[in-house]
């Protein structure tokens, strides 16, 4: 039986793409100057992902070692190429923001790491379910930086969803900081990196102090042991 | 037992606080004349600087355990907030000041590891995010004859440092480099547009240019410089480096085309070069460890000074210069250091020597 | 249709047969259990982990550079398979090192039973039965074998002291 | 057991990976044929909307794809689209492309027929977000300010930014952005007047057809 | 000639001017002497006396043991009153084996035997007769010198250098001797030239000592040594340091001088070798020069080895103030001293008392990478970096760096203005990267020493293996002879 | 020529792939540990970066193309690239063991790093000649060792300084890149 909850946690949070594992890291940094931005990469990731590990997990016995990266790399460009396509037929003005980068998802160094590590040796079922926390992992994960970024660097968040999302979402853009002068180098390059720094602090100090409270809640059992008997 | 106390047991003269508090010194004639050219809220400027920075230095050694009593004012976090302000726009608003200090002392010395760790000059590294940040209040500058003719009140000038007043609007100017280069660009011939300048270097090296605050007296801070050597604070490789760094590209393209590219001592003497040479590339934290590193970090920064002022979109490009060598120092470090005794430059222990026999004692 | 499948089909095809052909010419004979290392590995060949490449790294864990949990894109899965794999415990940092120990008999409660002198994997007690037995410093690891077996609570393990000859100069606080 | 054997076989391989080969390229194959349409409507709208921003609805009925003519500009091939109205035609629309700042800027400008601006609109630059992306309409009315503006109002002379002795604000702290579009307007005009009477010859007759997607390259190469 | 001048060091204020303007002293027999039996690098030596015997001065006490060890002789007669365990003048204060001598008052020498004529005997014998009277290099490092005379012979020696350059502040021992002895000091230069079969020797003085320069060209015209002027600055005592300083050669790392033909004693072991082969007197006595701000008489002193650092002191001199710390040896190379308790040994050039201001020591704070370090280094080596690895606990790459190079001189630590122990921190990381080795080198002797008792036990097994089925197989022979039942069937079947 | 070398010190510095174009940034966080390392995947880098602008360019131009398969690109493009890095991995580790130490070890890196893709579909994009195509390739590849070098070496002396625990080691990396880009943002406007 495989221990779903624990391919959750580790798609997720400790073996996040972006923050554990520092995979696919160009995208996270080229689109990520707002979270709406970063949202549509995610998403567009994701279905990436999900088909890859999917495919490459039902067809996993019939291929040999040696033909094993181009295999895998083919199918992954097919379904960048068909994302593109689709993006670029149905989002046209989402794929003016992501551009290069749909294309570039083909050599996301996640896919094919996923795809290798994970979906080559494992059950459709759990490589879908592999796939998807993996998928959501770096989606939150972009949405995140996208949204520090944005958010210190020009003082919104979720400009544009609209366009993503369509305009039922328009309520997501919210001006954080009204009249606010902007701090550009956030949403410029530099920003990029030395938001992903300050993020990796913050789950840093957030996982320590959860192996604080750990060790606290493993330390005090042993009083309560001793409560019942009395 | 108490553990035993190494040797040796003498030390020299020369600690660390003494260094810093004489960088100060060497800054004070600079400093001081600058606000004679600027005025009231040059002053504040320069007051907010430094007290920004001692707030954030205290701010981020407590927030890392460290000492703050021991650690605060050994000068340092003094000094980087002394020459950010001396390169900052005179008037320049007071949340500048305190967002520059914030990334000088926070952002580029504490986060990594505070005193001695940081890669990057704190200073120079934090007027190049605040100019990239804010481009339009980092590119606002005062002219001083506008100004000594007709000083701000003291009143005014807190507005003007509060950011509340559009009192620049009627003493602004361009500096020097900007204005020489933005004419270039529009094809000007050099000797029109220096035409109102003919004494550019004179006045440059007095200093009563519009520029940032503490750069306009190139004299002054060779003079401060020259202190820092005297008492051994300084060595003379970094200086000279940059100084030659900017001069020979200047001398020969001079020569070729003289209307089309300044000479050598309007590079000298205007813009940062002077104070970039005396005080910036001479953080001995932030540059390679041997003489001849030193050099070559100070001549690669001042021909990249020159590459980005003469070649490139931003008018002065001695910060971006500097940074951009910081980046290189463990590599020059790595590969430019002393022979070691008794070894070839290599690492490898040198052929065996005889003494030579037969001669007469 | 067809004609924009062909093209690349034939691609496919001759790199198919070229990789096929070069794995099996070009191939470079490579210990098992590095091959079944590397096998485990995510193949991501990130070189987080300092090595350049995931071949290397399997290499440098089985030569035991390298703790189980070197990879970060592998996660906790990856280096649990490389710890059962290579048998080695998984949380290093729960060993601590206390400083080098040696065995000592103490002369007065020995009885000569040769316990200790059976068990020494490193032969470093000497002395037969009925006699008093001396330990080797020199070859004792402070494994603690004798200390268990000696009927009489005789050894005990003991910091080694140090000499005008051993001592050296420990790390300045600083 | 017989799959094991078999991986290792060499044709086995081959086959496998032009199998793997042929099956994407055929599912792409078919996938292209389904959006190709959707891309270019996608495309074509979005030409329609920038034109849409440069002229006023009332000045033209067709739809400017299907008139789209060549020409030799000195600075290159230019491809231009002319509105009509009613059968005359109104205005020209036709990209121009500006070094501004930090890199090109690609914009829309159409003229009238009488040589009056009918509107200008950036449509892809890298300038500096909060200066000089102050040229999108969408954060700034400035580039609106041309609308109306021809070579006699005001003169040549004056089309320069106030800095520079002209017409034309900057923006505070950014003048290198508006100087180049500024002068990048004033040559689409030059070059209008020179070339006004190709420029406004039909390049077709109503009812005739050209197929879009060849016609596009102008406006469509943009980074 | 001009050579470059010294590389890198520092200077240090040398205060020798304390100390160095009295003559030497002889300083009286203490009542009791406690004779350390490791004066020396190397091997301690084995006493050869028991507790009560009595002994005459000079007579050995203890001999040497091992390849690289000196003996210990009597500095005076009297009675031997124990053997135990004392603390050495050592950073470490740990224990040594030490004679205690007491004293009969008579100080009556053993038999000497001069040698007439040393010139004529082969230079082997003069080694010999070097090492029976248990001299060593006593520039600081202690090392027995007959084995570096025999194996400077063997290599080859062309030129012998004598080292005056006592660079060290406060230490004015080598300057008084030569001032006072130097026709005795020449002659051991010859002495020891005739023992090393060297052709040339030179004697190096640093310039801040004019007298003694003055008057060692003064005596040592006509016999063939050359003097020669040095600048002075620490460290150009050095033995490396100074003999490039005065030939321009360059040791190759992991070489040595006689590799290059050149041997390098220091003034005061020539003096002890004339004093051992003309006079037949073994290593009894050194100079120690008494110094140090919190000193009342500073001055130099023939002390007997053996006496307590703090009997000198009381006699000789007394405080004029608490002192900040007490050392052994010169401020620079010397040892602090957790208390005066300790003997005099043959290594000890000096005795200081030091005040606060004279040490300036400071609380250390970050490394700003001045890089003064690296200018002081004579050795031309990055101290800064050295020392950042080794905090950060990377000692491979600090040895990469050149540790190994590192002769501890202390320039680095006296001129960084953080006041950083670098010192303290490259012989912590020599010491540690010298356990690893040992640590790795036991590793492997006990990897072999459980190969082979793991051979023995599977040989054992099989041994008894055989034995067994043979005794089986008897067993069965004899069951099939007798259907008794049998003791031994009995075990053999259990 | 000046116009080749214009493109060089563009694609070199001011357009620098990894600061400023985000590409190949997984092996500026992976293999700058270690200078020599660095060093090494710069060259493996500039060789495969180099062979994939000539391949990917006559694919485009001599398949692609004539056949109107432009929307095969990326598959056709990374088939190749991925098959030759296989390949020439595959060949050098073989015939010249010395030269696998310098280069080939990084070869299966270069595989999944988006520059080699991305530098190729740039110069589609562009429309560049052959040899245009080349030196684009073999300028970003040089800007990408140069930003390799550079920043092994800042995470060098990292290693050894006292950053604070919450900072060592990937966050603290990460900010030296900001750092190390925003640096670069001074050679806006050199070509
Ligand atoms: C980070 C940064 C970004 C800039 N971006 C622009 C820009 O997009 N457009 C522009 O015209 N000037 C820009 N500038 C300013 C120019 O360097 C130059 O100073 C200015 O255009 C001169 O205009 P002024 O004369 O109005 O000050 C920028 C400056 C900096 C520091
Ligand atoms: C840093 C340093 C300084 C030294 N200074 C002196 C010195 O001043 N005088 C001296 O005789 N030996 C000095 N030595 C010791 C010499 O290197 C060398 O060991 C000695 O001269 C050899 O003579 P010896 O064997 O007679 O002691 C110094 C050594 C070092 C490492
Ligand atoms: C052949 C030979 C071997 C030596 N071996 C050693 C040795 O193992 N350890 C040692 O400290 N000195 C040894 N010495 C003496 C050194 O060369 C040097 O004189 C001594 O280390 C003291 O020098 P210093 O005080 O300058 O460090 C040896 C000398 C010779 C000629
Ligand atoms: C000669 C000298 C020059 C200095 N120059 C700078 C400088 O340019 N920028 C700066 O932030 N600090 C400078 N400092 C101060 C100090 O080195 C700086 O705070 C460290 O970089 C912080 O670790 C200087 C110090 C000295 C002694
Ligand atoms: S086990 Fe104890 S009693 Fe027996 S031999 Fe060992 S030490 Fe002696
Ligand atoms: S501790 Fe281990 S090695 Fe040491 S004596 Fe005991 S059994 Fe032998
Ligand atoms: S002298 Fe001290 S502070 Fe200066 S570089 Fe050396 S160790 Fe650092
Ligand atoms: S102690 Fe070592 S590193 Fe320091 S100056 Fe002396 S030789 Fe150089
Ligand atoms: S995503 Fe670009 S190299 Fe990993």
């Amino acid at each position: 039986m495989t221990d779903y909850r624990r391919l959750a946690q580790d798609g997720l949070w400790s073996n996040n793409m972006v923050f554990a594992q520092m995979l696919a890291l160009c995208p996270v940094m080229a689109v990520t100057s707002t979270a709406t931005n970063g949202l549509g990469m995610g998403l567009a990731t994701l279905f990436v992902l999900l088909g890859a590990n999917m495919i490459i997990s039902t067809i996993r016995h019939f291929i040999s070692p040696a033909i094993r990266i181009p295999v895998y790399i083919v199918i992954i460009a097919t379904l960048v190429t068909l994302t593109d396509m689709l993006i670029n037929a149905f989002a046209y003005e989402l794929y003016k923001v992501l551009g290069l980068f749909i294309a570039l998802i083909v050599v996301n160094c996640a896919i094919l790491g996923r795809a290798e590590a994970f979906a080559s040796r494992n059950t459709l079922w759990d490589s879908i379910v592999d796939s998807l926390m993996m998928g959501i992992g770096l989606t939150w994960a972009l949405v995140m930086i996208g949204g520090v970024r944005e958010v210190i660097g020009s003082g919104t968040l979720f400009a544009n969803a609209h366009l993503l999302l369509g305009a039922p979402f328009a309520f997501l853009e919210i001006t954080v900081i009204p009249d606010y002068r902007g701090f550009l180098i956030m949403v410029l390059p530099p920003g990029g990196f030395i938001a992903v720094g300050f993020l990796l602090v913050a789950k840093r100090w957030i996982d320590r102090r959860g192996e604080q409270r750990q060790r606290r809640l493993a330390s005090e059992p042993d009083s309560q042991q001793h409560q019942p008997s009395h | 037992m108490k553990a035993p106390i190494h040797g040796p047991h003498a030390h020299s003269e020369s600690h660390l606080p003494v260094m810093m508090y004489q960088v100060l010194l060497a800054l004070t004639p600079a400093t001081l004349y600058g606000f004679w050219l600027y005025g009231w809220p040059a002053f504040n400027l320069w007051l907010v600087c430094l007290s920004s920075a001692l707030v954030w230095e205290a701010v981020f050694l407590r927030l890392f355990n460290k000492p703050v009593k021991t650690h605060l004012f050994d000068g340092s976090a003094l000094v980087t907030g002394w020459l950010l302000a001396l390169c900052l726009p005179p008037w320049a608003p007071w949340w500048i000041a305190v967002t520059g200090t914030f990334l000088a002392v926070a952002m580029l010395k504490q986060i990594f590891g505070g005193l001695g760790q940081n890669v990057f000059n704190p200073a120079m590294a934090a007027r190049v995010m605040l100019l990239i940040a804010f481009p339009v209040e980092m590119t606002q500058w005062v002219t001083p004859a506008q100004q000594m003719a007709q000083r701000p009140a003291f009143s005014a000038s807190l507005q003007q440092s509060g950011g509340q007043s559009d009192l620049l609007d009627s003493y602004s100017g361009a500096t020097l480099l900007d204005s020489v280069k933005q004419r270039l660009a529009m094809d000007e011939p050099l000797s029109e547009i220096l035409q109102g300048y003919d004494d550019t270097w004179l006045t440059t090296l007095l200093g009563s240019h519009a520029g940032s605050f503490g750069e306009s007296s190139a004299l002054l801070l060779m003079l401060g410089g020259l202190f820092l050597l005297w008492r051994g604070v300084i060595t003379w490789q970094a200086p000279v480096g940059l100084m030659l760094g900017l001069v020979l590209p200047a001398l020969v393209l001079n020569r070729l085309y003289p209307d089309a590219y300044p000479g050598a001592l309007f590079h000298l003497f205007t813009g940062g070069a002077m104070l970039a040479a005396w005080f910036i590339v001479t953080d001995p934290v932030t540059a390679p460890a041997t003489a001849s590193g030193r050099f070559i970090f100070g001549l690669g920064c001042g021909l990249l000074a020159y590459l980005i002022r003469t070649f490139g979109s931003y008018p002065e490009g001695i910060a971006f210069a500097v940074m951009l060598m910081n980046s290189a120092v463990p590599v020059i470090d790595r590969y430019i250091r002393p022979r070691i005794y008794g070894r070839s430059s290599k690492g490898q222990p040198l052929p065996v020597q005889k003494i030579k026999t037969g001669e007469q004692p | 249709m067809l004609i924009s499948v062909m093209p690349l089909t034939f691609l496919g095809l001759i790199l198919g047969l070229l990789l096929g052909i070069a794995s099996r010419i070009l191939k470079v004979e490579r210990s098992s259990i590095v091959e079944d290392i590397e096998q485990l590995l995510p193949g991501t060949q990130c070189g987080q982990c300092g090595n350049p490449s995931c071949a290397a790294a399997a290499q440098a864990v089985v030569d035991g550079e390298l703790k189980a949990t070197f990879c970060p894109p592998g996660g906790r899965a990856v280096a649990e398979a490389i710890a059962i794999k290579l048998g080695i415990p998984l949380d290093l940092n729960t060993l601590c090192d206390e400083g080098p120990k040696v065995a000592r008999i103490n002369e007065a409660l020995c009885i000569g039973c040769t316990r200790c002198f059976k068990i020494c994997p490193t032969d470093a007690i000497l002395g037969s039965a009925k006699h008093m037995h001396v330990v080797f410093a020199d070859a004792c690891t402070a494994c603690g074998k004798c200390e268990a077996v000696c009927p009489t609570e005789c050894i005990s393990l003991e910091p080694v002291q140090p000499t005008l000859q051993t001592w050296v100069w420990s790390q300045p606080a600083l | 057991m017989n799959l094991a054997l078999m991986r290792e076989r060499l044709e086995y391989q081959s086959l496998l990976l032009g199998l793997v080969v042929m099956v994407t390229c055929a599912l792409l194959a078919v996938a292209y044929q389904w959006t190709r349409e959707p891309i270019q409507q996608a495309l074509a709208n979005d030409m329609r909307q920038s034109f849409s921003q440069v002229l006023p609805e009332h000045l033209y009925d067709n739809d400017l794809l299907d008139y789209a003519g060549q020409i030799e500009a000195p600075w290159g091939h230019l491809t231009y689209y002319q509105a009509s109205l009613a059968g005359d035609i109104s205005a020209v629309v036709f990209p121009m492309q500006a070094s501004g700042y930090a890199g090109k800027i690609d914009m829309l400008v159409a003229i009238k027929a009488n040589g009056e601006l009918s509107g200008v609109r950036v449509l892809v630059h890298q300038e500096t977000p909060g200066l000089g992306d102050k040229i999108e309409v969408a954060r700034d009315p400035w580039i609106t300010y041309f609308t109306g503006k021809s070579l006699h109002n005001p003169l040549p002379t004056s089309w320069a930014v106030k800095k520079d002795g002209g017409e034309f604000d900057q923006f505070t702290g950014a003048t290198i952005t508006p100087r180049a579009i500024v002068a990048e307007i004033k040559r689409a005009l030059l070059f209008f007047e020179a070339e006004q009477a190709t420029l406004l010859y039909p390049v077709k007759l109503p009812g005739e057809t050209i197929g879009v997607t060849t016609q596009m390259q102008g406006v469509e190469k943009h980074d | 000639m001009l050579w470059k001048s010294l590389r890198g060091g520092v200077h240090p204020t040398d205060y020798k001017s304390l100390s160095n303007t009295t003559p030497i002293q002889r300083f009286p027999m203490m009542e009791r002497l406690y004779v350390s039996l490791q004066q020396h690098l190397g091997a301690p030596a084995t006493p050869v006396v028991n507790v009560g015997d009595r002994v005459l001065k000079g007579q050995v006490l203890a001999d040497a043991q091992g390849l690289i060890s000196a003996p210990v002789h009597a500095p005076t007669s009297g009675r031997i009153a124990s053997l135990a365990e004392h603390r050495a003048p050592h950073p470490s204060g740990l224990p040594v084996l030490v004679i205690t001598l007491e004293a009969d008052g008579r100080d009556q020498w053993i038999l000497r035997d001069p040698i007439a004529n040393p010139f004529s005997l082969p230079p082997e014998s003069i080694c010999e007769r070097i090492g029976t009277a248990g001299i060593v290099g006593l520039g600081g490092a202690t090392f027995p010198a007959a084995v570096k005379l025999n194996l400077s012979l063997q290599k080859g020696i062309d030129t012998l250098i004598l080292n005056g350059g006592e660079c060290e502040p406060y230490l004015s021992c080598d300057d008084r001797l030569m001032r006072e002895s130097a026709k005795t000091i020449l002659r051991g230069a010859q002495l020891i030239c005739h023992a090393v079969q060297a052709k040339h020797a030179i004697l190096g003085i640093e310039d801040n000592k004019p007298e003694a320069l003055a008057i060692m060209t003064e005596a040592a015209n006509g016999t063939g040594i050359s003097v020669k002027a040095v600048p002075s600055g620490y460290p150009m005592g050095s033995e490396k340091q100074l003999i490039q300083q005065l030939t321009g050669i360059e040791i190759p790392a992991h070489s040595r001088a006689a590799d290059s033909g050149i041997l390098v004693h220091n003034v005061a072991t020539a003096y002890a070798v004339a004093m051992a082969i003309d006079q037949g007197q073994p290593l009894i006595s050194r100079i120690v020069t008494l110094s140090g701000g919190a000193v009342t008489h500073p001055g130099n002193w023939e002390v007997p080895l053996g006496t307590l650092a703090s009997e000198f002191l009381n006699h000789a001199s007394g405080f004029d103030m608490k002192p900040a710390r007490l050392l052994m040896g010169g401020p620079m190379m010397g040892i602090e001293l957790p208390d005066l308790h300790v003997p005099i040994i043959k290594g000890s050039s000096a005795i200081l008392a030091l005040t606060e201001p004279e040490i300036s020591h400071q609380q250390s704070s970050p490394c700003v990478r001045c890089s003064r370090c690296v200018r002081a280094c004579p050795m031309g080596l990055m101290p800064l970096e050295m020392a950042a690895n080794i905090r950060s606990g990377d000692l491979k790459r600090a040895n990469t760096l050149g540790l190994s190079d590192c002769v501890g001189c202390g320039a680095c630590s006296y001129i960084c203005p953080s006041s950083i122990p670098l010192t303290h921190l490259f012989n912590y990381a020599k010491g540690e990267l010298i356990l690893q080795k040992k640590a790795q080198q036991k590793l492997e002797a006990t990897k072999i020493l459980a190969q082979r008792r793991e051979a023995r036990m599977e040989r054992q097994a099989r041994d008894r293996e055989a034995l067994m089925a043979a005794r089986r197989a008897a067993a069965a022979k004899k069951a099939a002879e007798t259907t008794d039942s049998d003791p031994i069937t009995q075990e053999a079947s259990a | 020529m000046s116009d080749y070398i214009l493109l060089l010190v563009s694609t070199a510095l001011v357009n620098n792939v990894i600061l400023i174009k985000f590409l190949g940034l997984c092996p500026l966080m992976g293999v700058s540990t270690k200078m020599d390392g660095a060093l090494g995947m710069g060259l493996a880098t500039t060789f495969v970066l180099s062979l994939a602008a000539a391949a990917s360019w006559m694919l485009e131009n001599w398949l692609l193309n004539p056949m109107g398969l432009q929307y095969l690109r990326i598959l056709a493009f990374i088939l190749v690239i991925a098959s030759v890095v296989q390949f020439t991995e595959m060949l050098i580790r073989k015939i010249s063991p010395p030269l696998y130490q310098i280069l080939g070890i990084y070869l299966p890196l270069i595989t999944t790093n988006c520059a080699v893709l991305g530098v190729a579909l740039l110069n589609v994009q562009n429309q560049h000649s052959f040899i245009q195509s080349l030196m684009f390739g073999f300028g970003s590849a040089m800007g990408f060792t140069l930003v390799l070098v550079l920043f092994a070496g800042l995470r060098e002396r990292l290693a050894v300084l006292q950053v604070p625990e919450l900072y060592k080691g990937a966050p603290i990396a990460f900010i030296v890149a900001g750092l190390l880009s925003v640096a670069f943002m001074g050679f806006a406007g050199l070509a």
